[in-house]
Formats: C-alpha cells, structure tokens, sequence
C-alpha cells in the first residue's frame, strides 16, 4: 500500500531525500494550518509532519491522530539575515533601528500565523526589541517570501529559520536569536487514523538515526532520541 | 377569413386597430408612423398584446407562441442570420418551392454567400425567399419591395399573386406604393395613427371619390374585373372584356376566358363629350357620371358608372366648368393602352 | 529541461485539470449567463453574487469552503459519495472542481457579454420561420455567441492553468494526484537553490497559455471571417 | 462638378466606374446589386480603392480621411447612433438648418425618443435629417426615401431642390424609382454590373429612345424647362409657356418669370392626327414626329419635337398602324393637366 | 462583529485599493482591449498573452516578478523612484499594482468583447458627420462598449478585493499599509481557533461584492434603458 506524509513545506528537500529510499511513500506539501485543515477534513494522510505544535494539538483534540503517536523530531532555529556582505547585527534597540534605518523593514513570516513569525515575534519582544521593529514589519505568507525580500535588498534584514538562511547565497545571518527567547521551536510528527504496522514504521524511519541525519544535514536540530 | 383586434400601448403611441378580412391580400395602408408595423408584429406574436385576439382561418392564434403560429414574416428590416449562408438562410423555415423561388428572386449566384456581403435589395430578396419557403399559413410582409428595382419588384409581385391564388395563402401587405396595393389587395385596411380609419374590399374604397383625400390624389383609381377575349400575336395586344366594352391591352395577359384585374388610376382617365377619334389611345369607354366631388386643390374627382363597373377620373375644376359636367351625363372615357403596364395589371382575383 | 517525474506529471495533470474543468464548466456557464442576461427573477441577484464570489474570496476560503461541502465529511460530498461512489476530496477530480469554480466568474461574464449582444430582432426572426425556443438557441443564438463561449472557454483554461489557493487547500498537492503546476512550482519555491525548476515549471506555463491563445484567436477570426463573408 | 473614378475588386464582383457630373444633382440608377451603394462607399472615403480618384468642386479627396471629406451620407440602413436621442443624432455632424429640417421632416415630436422605438420611416427621416444639418459640401443619398410615403416623399424632394439650387450643394442620389430621379436629377449615371453604360444629362437620356431598354419601359420620359407666365388662383392652375405651347399645371408652380422643370413620361402622352376637342385634358402641343423606334414588346416609343422641346411618347404598335404615323407627320399630342402631379414637376433646374 | 481595529483598517484598505486599482487599470484596459481587438499588428499576439499571464501563472510567481520588475531595486521600481519618487514596494500603491495586474486580464478581455460587438456602420457613419477618430471614440465606440466597460470593471474590482499572492509577495501584509482583506484572513485561517473572525471577514468580502454587483447591475440596467429608449 502507498503511504502519504503531509509535511510542512520547509522540510520538502531532506523529507524529499530521505523518501527516495521508500518507494511508495509520497509527500504533499503545504502550509501547516491547510495540512491540518485537511486532514481533519479526511485527507488521504497517513502522517502528518509539522513546524507548531498548536496544529498538532488541535489534530489531537479532534481525534484524527493515533493517540500517544505525538512525537517530537525536530528543532530549529531562528535567525536574522541580511543581504551578503553585511557585518554582524547586535541585538540591541540601536542596532536593529540602525540596520533599519528610517523606512527598512523586516521581514518575518505573519507573526499571527506563521509558525517563523509566530516565534520571531516572541523573541523580539523577550529581547526588548518588538517596539523598535513592530512598525517595521513586512509580514508575508511564508519564509521563502521572507528570505526573498531580503535576498532582493527589499527589506535590509529578514527573520527566517537557519535551515533556509543557509542555503541563499544573496544572504547571510547577522545573527541568531538565542533559544531562550522563545518557545522551544518544535517539529512534530504523528501518525494518521488507528494504529498501524505500516504508519508506525514511517513514523519510526523519521526518528532513526539515518532518518534524523538526514534533517540534520538540512540544518535542523535532530530531537529524537532512541 | 383574419380576424384581428390588437391593443397596446407604446410609449405615447397607442395602437388599437381590428379588422376582419376574406382570404387573399390585404393591404394596410398608412402614412410612416401610423402603427403598422407595430400591427402585424402583434399578429405574429412578437409584440405581447394589452388585449386583442388574432385568428386566421378560424384557428384562434391568440395563445399560441411565435413558433407554432406558422406565421411567416418578410421583416422590414431583412434580419438575416449574419453566420450562415445565404442559401442556410433560404431553407430555415422549410423548402418548399426551392427552385421557383431561388429563380423568380435571382439567388442563384447569391446560394453560398454571406449576408453580410450582400447589397441591400439582395438582402431583402433572401428576405423574402425564406419566408416564402417556410410554406407558412398566413404571410406577414412589411415593405418587402421597397428596395428592389422596378423589373424584380414585378416579378416577385407577379408570384405573389400566384401563391395567393394557387396555394391559397392569405398575405398581410404593409406598403407606400399604392401600385403594388392595387394590383395585389382584395382588401384595404387604412390606419391612421394607430386606428383604423377605413377597411374593406379594395375596389370600393379606391373607387370612392371620399375616399380620395385618406388615400392620397396619385393612388386613388377604381380596379375592374374582366374577361380575357383574345390574344393577338401579331402586335402583342390582349382584348378584355368588361362589362360594357372592351379593352386592348399590351401584353398576353392570360388564355382566353381568364378572369384579370385592372387597375385604372384615376388620374390616368381623359374624358371627353365627343366621341373622340384619330388618337393613340386605344381604349374608349361609354360612361355616366354618377357623382362629381371637388376637392380643396385645382382636381375634381368624377365618379363613373359603366355598365356594372365604376371608374373614377381625376380631371382640373377648369376641364369640368368648360365641359360643363354634371351628374347623369354621359361622357367618353379615354384610357391609354399603354398606360396599365404589367405592374398595374392583376392575375385573377 | 531540469524537470524530473514529479513535475511533468504536474504539467499533464495540469492540462487534464484546465481542459475538463473547461469543457464540463462551460455548458453550466452558458446557462448561468443566459439566466442572467435574459431572464428576471427573484434571487438573480443572489445568483449574480454567487458566481462572482470565488473572485472576491481569496482562493483559500473557496478551497476550504469546498473541503467543507465536498470533503468526504462534508454534506455534498458525503451524498456524492454514497450515491455515486464519487469522491472529489484529494482526487484530480476534486482539482477539476476547484478550477472550474474558480474559472467561473470569468467564463459567466464572456459569455453573458456575448447573450447582451445578440441582435434582438434575430430570434425573433427564427421564431416566426417556426424553430422552437431549443432550435432557435442551438442554430441562431449559440452561433451568434460563440466568439463570446470561446472567450470565455479561453479565461477559464487559463484561469485553470493558474489556480493554485483553491485548489491546495480542497485537495493538496499530492504528486501525480493533485499536484497541478502552480502546486509543483510553489513547492520547489519552498526549497532553497530550485529556482532552475521554477523558472522551467513558469515557462512551460507561459508555452501553454500562448498556444492556447494562438488557437483561440485563429478560432476567433474563422469565426468572424465566416460571417463577414 | 463631380469627377469619380472607383475601382474595387469584391468577391466575384467588380466595381469599375467613373463619371464626371457639373454642380446639381447627379442620380445613379441601376438594379440590384449593380454596385451603386459601392460606388458611393467609395466616394465617401468608406470603401478603401484598389485605384481611383474622388474630386469634388476642383479639390482631390482622394487621399483624405473620411471625416476631413465633409460629404453627407443618407446610408440605405439608416445607421442612427442607439444611444442617442433623436435630438443627438440630428445635430451630431452640425445643426444648420435645425428648424426647418426639423419641420420639413416632421421629427417635432420625436426629438426626446430613442432610435430603438422609432418606427421604419422615422428612422430614415432622423437620417436624412442628420447629413443635412451638417451641411456637406456634397450630400450622398442611398435610397433615401424608400420607407417614406408619398406626402412625406413629396416634401422631402421639394426641400432637397431648394437645398441644391439655394445652397448649391451638389447631390449624388442613388434610386430605382425614376419619378424621383427625374425630378431632382441634372445629370444621370446608368450602373449595370460595376460599369457605367451612360452617364450624361438626364434629359437627353431620358427623351432618347435608344436608352428606353436601359431606363425601363415606364420610367422613359422627356423632361421639359419651361417658365411660368401666370397663376390663376381661382382653380389653383398654372400657366408654364413652352417654347411652342403653354401648358396647365395643377398647383402654385412659382411666380411668374420663374423656370420650372417638368417631366412629362413617355406613357402619358396621348397623339392624336386630329385636333382634338371636347376633352378634359387641357393641354394640347402641336409636335413633328423625329423617330419611331420600334421595340420588341407590343410598344413602339415616338420621339416628338415641339418648337425647341423634345417629347417622347409610347404608344401601341397597332395605334401606331392605325394612325399611320410617320416621321415628319404633324400630330397632337395630348397630357393630362393633372397627371403631372406635385411629384413630377420640378423647380428650376 | 467581532472583528478588531486591524481587521477593520483591512476592509478599509482592500475598498481602496480595489477602487483605486480599478479606475486606473481602466484606461489602460481600454487601449489593450482596442487594440487586439482593431489592430494587426507585429507582437499582437505577445501582446495578448502577456495580458493573459498574471491568469496562468500562480499569483506567487506574478508576485515575485513584480517584486523583481518594481521593487526598489528592480529596473523599473529604481527608475520610478529615482524619477518621480514613486515608491511601491511595501506601500498601499504596490498593493494597487498588484491588483490591477491581477484583474488586467479579466478586465481586458470583458472589453475587447464590447469593441467587438459594436456595429460596424455606426463608427463610418459619424466619420461622415465630420467626426475625428477621436470623437468618433469618445462619442460613438465608447458609450456603446459602455456596458462591457462596466462588466469588466466589476470583474477587475472583484478580483482585487480578493487577491491575496501577488500581494503579499510584493508588498507583504503591512496592518494599515498592505494587509487586505485576504491577507488577513490568511492569517486567520493559519491559527486554530480564529475560525469567528474568519467568518466575519468572508461575509463582509460578500457584502461589498454584492453591493458592488448590485450597482453594477443597477448602472447597467439603465444604460440598456436608455438605448432601448
Ligand atoms: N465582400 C463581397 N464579396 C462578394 N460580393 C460582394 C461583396 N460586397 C459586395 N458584393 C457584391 O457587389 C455587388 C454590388 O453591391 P452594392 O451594395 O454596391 O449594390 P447596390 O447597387 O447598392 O444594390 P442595391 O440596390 O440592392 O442596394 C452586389 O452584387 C454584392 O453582392
Ligand atoms: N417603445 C416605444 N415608445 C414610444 N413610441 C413608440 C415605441 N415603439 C413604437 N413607437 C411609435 O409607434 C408608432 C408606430 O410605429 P410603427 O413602427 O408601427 O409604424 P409604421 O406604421 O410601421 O411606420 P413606418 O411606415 O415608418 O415603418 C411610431 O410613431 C413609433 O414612433
Ligand atoms: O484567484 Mo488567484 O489569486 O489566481 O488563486
Ligand atoms: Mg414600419
Ligand atoms: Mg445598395
């Protein structure tokens, strides 16, 4: 039988990796609130795999997910970066109203709603530096959109995970928001429907160590310890 | 047998014209905005009456759709179907007499055209070829002939009278030219701004002097009835008999004892105290005058009785003072042979 | 081109997708437009707004509000699949249905413009030559109108092409499923250094979009040619 | 003076015609689908020319656009712009003139309506209306009057004689009905097929026998000039002299002094070996006959000279036989007074 | 309605946007729709696809491309800023463009249709009253594709109250600057729980497009009243 994975769209290229040792196991991308959106619709998911744990706990509630599968598997970081060749940042009011100047934004992920932004706007404000950014905002529906206005020198400085600040050669991270400013970043994974042999096996492949090495080549935090 | 009665307003036009009329043609006559288009679009449906009634051949059309009501119509616009060809246009409704019609209106060559390639009178001969071919039950034509010249305007006249008397379809004929009225109309319907005026058989309406001023001085003119008698080759002439005289006409205009209709205008009529002698006119006819009645202009419309048929002149109040007419006398009629050329001269009625 | 499996089984998917959302969307189209352009009723205003919403809303609402009334949970859907056994969450033909909601507004409008346009007088015409209401609609209004049909036809393959909110959101991106072209591209923009692949994926979109303009014009003018002359 | 040459390739149908025509009114006769409405496309600049030439008054148009042509266009479909009122269209090229179009078309009450509601005639008055109030330096009319009736028609043609001997605006008028040629037109073009097989003074034509087949048996006819001596306002008749004769004319004509044109058509003419008397027609000429042209119907066309004027008349070939006529006879030729209606009797040329 | 200051700055903003979007793609919808539909010419049929694009491609992509075209550092965003001081990027006027791109193709193709069903004879009839090509525009072809006019603008106003990826890929979702409706039901829809405020903000979408229609209609109705007299 084919499996599916709904899976947050930042772990597309390691998850799209690790799979081309599984054949007939697919992965569907997309934002992590339409993924579960859907599968609390009845998608055809056997695992879904997210960037927030909120969505996670609404599948929860909603008894989609086979209870007790809930696992945490990876973690992240977040970063601010900055067109290539800009010198480091200080995480100071100064610095950020400097790095800006008098009409630059950041770009960040929508801090209602996207899990990047949600954190980012967590950390800015545990640091004392959301009221020198919060009217400098540019908020868009992903981080690729994000890492894209600063890659463009649209907006000077942009908050994105490292996993996709390292790969852009337009730009480079001026610093990196510590952990304990926010939530701990957390992707989850869990299994779809009554258990299964089958899913189970999936679920265990991601928690492997050849299935965490390969997010950690990526850049994400392996968090799944046998 | 039509029997019509429409009602309907129109912005501040009010339409509100019935009549009743045999089988055969029957003209409606007006001046430009007297309501007859509006009329016969109420005939054949397309105009959602206020109230009124429609029946032909005693089938009440009243209820029935456009569609099943088998009323064909030669528009007064051509409102030809712009994407098919003139031949598709043709055979729309139905093909029925093909070949005669594609000839008498000189298709042909037109078969695989475009409307929209086509001169305007081509145009309103397709007009006319698709609603003939439609075989309807009764045929609906508003100015058909305006846009054609005279030589095709007689011809398609010509079938007309055919179709009216062969296959018996009742026309509706909406036209200025009292001509082409005369020679096709059994009956007239006058409207005049929405009402209507005056209605029943031709003949009478034409050859009354009272009627004169609603027709018009050049239309007014009496239409006879007579026998056909003879054909000579030899000079192309036909002699009709009337019914006290004959005439010679031009042209072989049908097999002895064939019944035809004339058409004399009034203003074509000469009249004369002596019996006239050594002129080219050809025809001469004993009559009574049966009324005089002057009009406001220079004419004097002379109303004559010969044997059962009547005839109207149209002389000038001078010519009637010097030859001091009056009622009860006897006078010569003058007609010019050439005068009723075929456009005037009717098939049987 | 750097295009693998998965991307040109998007790009059929996609065709398939935009030509039946197109084809089965535009006899439905016709009779909205022709509802609207020439009737008066109540609730055509109602009717009117209806067909314009899936402009108005962002893609992604019409998509969940079809995962609401089509998903397998979801009344119509529920219906659908126990009378029919059709289902049309997560399947191509839910991403027919989504492209085909989305490319309606835009096909009603082409083809309503095209009823509007109509000579008047025409069907009257046809009427008295005895064709019925249906022969009068099939020989002298739908010819009469299919410039506009095609216009329509046209908006709506493209609309097709292009609709991605609706269509993600209803039935996800699921590779040789679901996963139509604008899916494809908008996962490989999630991944760092793929812009090769978006860039081939947006050209192949374009290539698409301009043949399908080219032969509607060359329709469109041998319509128009025929009845010029 | 008007100088066209036009050639175009149509289809299966070419159009190849030139004429030059002085100032006046210059009618283009021809059947159906002889490319009359072409030819004027051509001259308004709307038909572009595989090769030709358009001057107008001694200036070339040939290479300007349309708009900058200022000629008039009464196209054969009225062309009224839909969403403008009655009063819009009329005055959208200009309003010279405005009350007496206005008045002379009886649009009075329609200048507030819209052209849907119009009825057929209504339109073709708006369009009529509009090219004069632009007051082109040359006015072309499509079959202007086709969808007027003959009360509407007879005012028309009066107005269009005043506008083009008062404002000298030249006219080219495309018809098949030849009374209203021959009442306006200085100058005829006979169209057949695409070319121009005559084109010269309309009297000459007219009064030719040879041109009989070409003109049509009914529309032959001379058209005389002849200046008006006096009015009788008792029986509302008046005297027009002749150049060897007077004749009586129904109607007010002009005031003494004035020319007046009149058109007297070949079947109207009645000859006569003797004088006659006792007639109510009340002019008699004394003619010399100039030809016989025997044709191939029953007819036979005679040419008459009376003084300077030329007359033809049409009479049967057994009259003709009869009466022994021959060329150089001395006959009578007799016109009714009232058979020259209003219609046929023109202003001064 | 449970909606907040933000949400309502959002209605506020996407009603101007749209309107503003509209009016000015108008004009220009105008001449491109003339154009394809009167001329031939060399690049026509380029022409008319690029018209189509912002259809075919996924909104992203066009959104991208607009950041890469008007951006600041973009080509034509630095020409405009360095000319007029016209900034678009992250501003109101950039969600404008966006929106006018994204409706250009609806718009465009509404009013070819009308230039298209104009009678031919009328535009030479007022060219032999004297009229120039730019009255006869003006007075004659113009109020006559009024009602296509008309048609295309409502579909382009609806289409710009609800787009959503080109948007918020050019200009991101600024409150009070760039964050329309869409965006910010966007950002609804991506947190558990907010499914009220999403409800509040799709029935006001409906709202305004009803209104929108409803006077559409209106408008329409009456210009076919006056024409038919
Ligand atoms: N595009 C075309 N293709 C083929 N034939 C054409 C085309 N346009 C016109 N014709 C033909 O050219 C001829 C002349 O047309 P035109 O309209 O000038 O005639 P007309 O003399 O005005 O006739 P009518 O008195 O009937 O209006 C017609 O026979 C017509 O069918
Ligand atoms: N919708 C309308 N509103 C106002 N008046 C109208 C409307 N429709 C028609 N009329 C008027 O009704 C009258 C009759 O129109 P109709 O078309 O029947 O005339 P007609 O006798 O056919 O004239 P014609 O010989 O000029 O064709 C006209 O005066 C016309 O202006
Ligand atoms: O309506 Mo969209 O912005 O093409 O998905
Ligand atoms: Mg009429
Ligand atoms: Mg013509």
């Amino acid at each position: 039988r084919d499996l599916t994975i709904f899976a947050a769209a930042s772990l597309k290229e390691p998850l799209d990796q690790l799979l081309q040792t599984q054949p007939g196991v697919t992965a569907t991308y997309g934002g992590s609130g339409t993924l579960a959106r859907q599968v609390m619709a009845g998608a055809p998911a056997d695992l879904v795999f997210l960037a927030h744990p909120d969505w996670m706990q609404a599948m929860d509630k909603a008894g989609v997910l086979t209870p007790g599968t809930v696992t945490d598997l990876l973690g992240n970081q977040i970063v601010i970066v900055a067109p290539a060749g800009t010198p480091d940042l200080a995480l100071t009011p100064d610095a950020f109203a400097a790095a800006l100047g008098p009409d630059g934004r950041l770009a960040i992920g929508l801090t209602a709603s996207v899990p990047a932004g949600i954190y980012g706007a967590e950390s800015l404000t545990a640091l004392g530096l959301w009221d020198t950014v919060k009217d400098h905002l540019a908020e868009v529906d992903s981080v690729r959109a994000a890492l894209a206005l600063t890659a463009r020198g649209e907006a000077p400085l942009a908050l994105v995970y490292r996993t996709d600040a390292r790969v852009e050669p337009a730009v480079t991270i001026v610093a990196t928001l510590p952990e304990d400013s926010h939530t701990p970043i957390l992707y989850q994974a869990a299994t779809v429907g009554p258990a299964n042999p089958e899913t189970t096996a999936l679920l265990d492949l991601l928690k492997s160590p050849a299935g965490q090495a390969a997010f950690e080549q990526a850049g994400f935090i392996p968090l799944a310890s046998h | 047998m039509i029997d019509v009665a429409v009602t309907k307003r129109l912005g501040d036009f009010t339409l509100d014209a019935a009549f009743t009329a045999p089988a055969g043609v029957t003209a409606i006559f007006g001046r430009s905005g007297s309501g007859k288009s509006s009329l016969i679009n109420g005939i054949a449906g397309l105009l959602p009456l206020d109230a009124g009634h429609v029946r032909v051949g005693g089938t009440d059309l009243t209820r029935l759709p456009v569609h099943k009501r088998r009323i064909g119509y030669v528009f007064q616009d051509a409102r030809l179907f712009p994407h098919m060809s003139v031949l598709q246009n043709l055979t729309y409704g139905g093909s029925h007499d093909r070949g005669a019609v594609i000839d008498m209106l000189g298709l042909d060559d037109l078969l695989d055209r475009r409307p929209a390639s086509l001169s305007g009178g081509e145009r309103s001969r397709v007009a006319i070829g698709r609603a003939l071919m439609m075989r309807p039950q009764l045929l609906l034509m508003d100015e058909p002939l305006a846009a054609l010249d005279a030589p095709r305007k007689a011809e398609v006249l010509h079938y007309l009278e055919r179709l009216c008397s062969t296959a018996r379809i009742p026309i509706i004929y909406v036209s200025h030219a009292m001509s082409e009225v005369a020679r096709l109309a059994t009956t007239l319907v006058l409207l005049d701004a929405g009402r209507v005026t005056r209605a029943g058989p031709l003949d009478d309406i034409l050859s009354d002097p009272a009627a004169v001023p609603l027709i018009g001085v050049r239309e007014a003119g009496a239409v006879l009835t007579g026998t056909v008698r003879g054909l000579n080759t030899a000079d192309g002439l036909t002699e009709v008999a009337l019914s006290a005289g004959r005439l010679i006409l031009p042209g072989r205009l049908g097999s002895p004892g064939a019944r035809i209709r004339l058409r004399i205008p009034a203003q074509d009529v000469i009249l004369s105290t002596a019996k006239p002698a050594g002129l080219s006119a050809l025809n001469v006819l004993r009559c009574q005058i049966a009324a005089i009645e002057i009009g406001q202009g220079p004419g004097v419309a002379v109303s004559l009785v010969s044997g059962t048929d009547r005839l109207l002149a149209r002389i000038t109040r001078r010519s009637a003072a010097l030859m001091g007419l009056a009622v009860g006398q006897e006078v010569h009629a003058i007609l010019k042979a050439t005068a009723m050329a075929p456009q005037d001269i009717g098939g049987s009625a | 081109m750097s295009l693998d499996a998965a991307a040109w089984a998007a790009v059929a998917l996609s065709l398939r997708v935009a030509l039946v959302a197109t084809l089965l969307g535009l006899p439905l189209a016709i009779a909205v437009a022709w509802l609207l352009a020439r009737k008066q009723f109540w609730g055509r205003g109602l009717l009117n707004g209806l067909v314009h919403l899936p402009l108005v809303l962002p893609p992604v609402v019409t998509g969940y509000l079809l995962l609401l009334a089509f998903g397998t949970q979801g009344p119509i859907g529920g219906f659908l699949r126990d009378t029919f056994g059709i289902t049309l969450a997560f399947r191509w033909t839910g991403a027919v249905l989504a492209a085909a909601i989305m490319a309606f507004p835009l096909t009603v409008r082409a083809i309503r413009l095209g009823f509007e346009a109509v000579p008047p007088g025409l069907e009257d015409a046809a009427a008295t030559l005895g064709a019925s209401r249906a022969r009068v609609f099939l020989t002298v209004t739908l010819p009469l109108i299919a410039p506009a049909v095609l216009a329509g036809a046209v908006l709506g393959f493209a609309k097709s092409l292009g609709e991605f909110g609706a269509t993600i959101t209803f039935v996800a991106a699921i590779p040789g499923q679901t996963q139509t072209i604008p899916s494809a591209i908008y996962a490989l923009l999630q991944v760092p250094g793929q812009d090769g692949a978006v860039v081939s994926l947006v050209v192949i979109s374009i290539v698409l979009a301009m043949g399908t303009l080219a032969l509607a014009e060359w329709l469109s003018r041998r319509m128009t040619a025929r009845i010029a002359g």
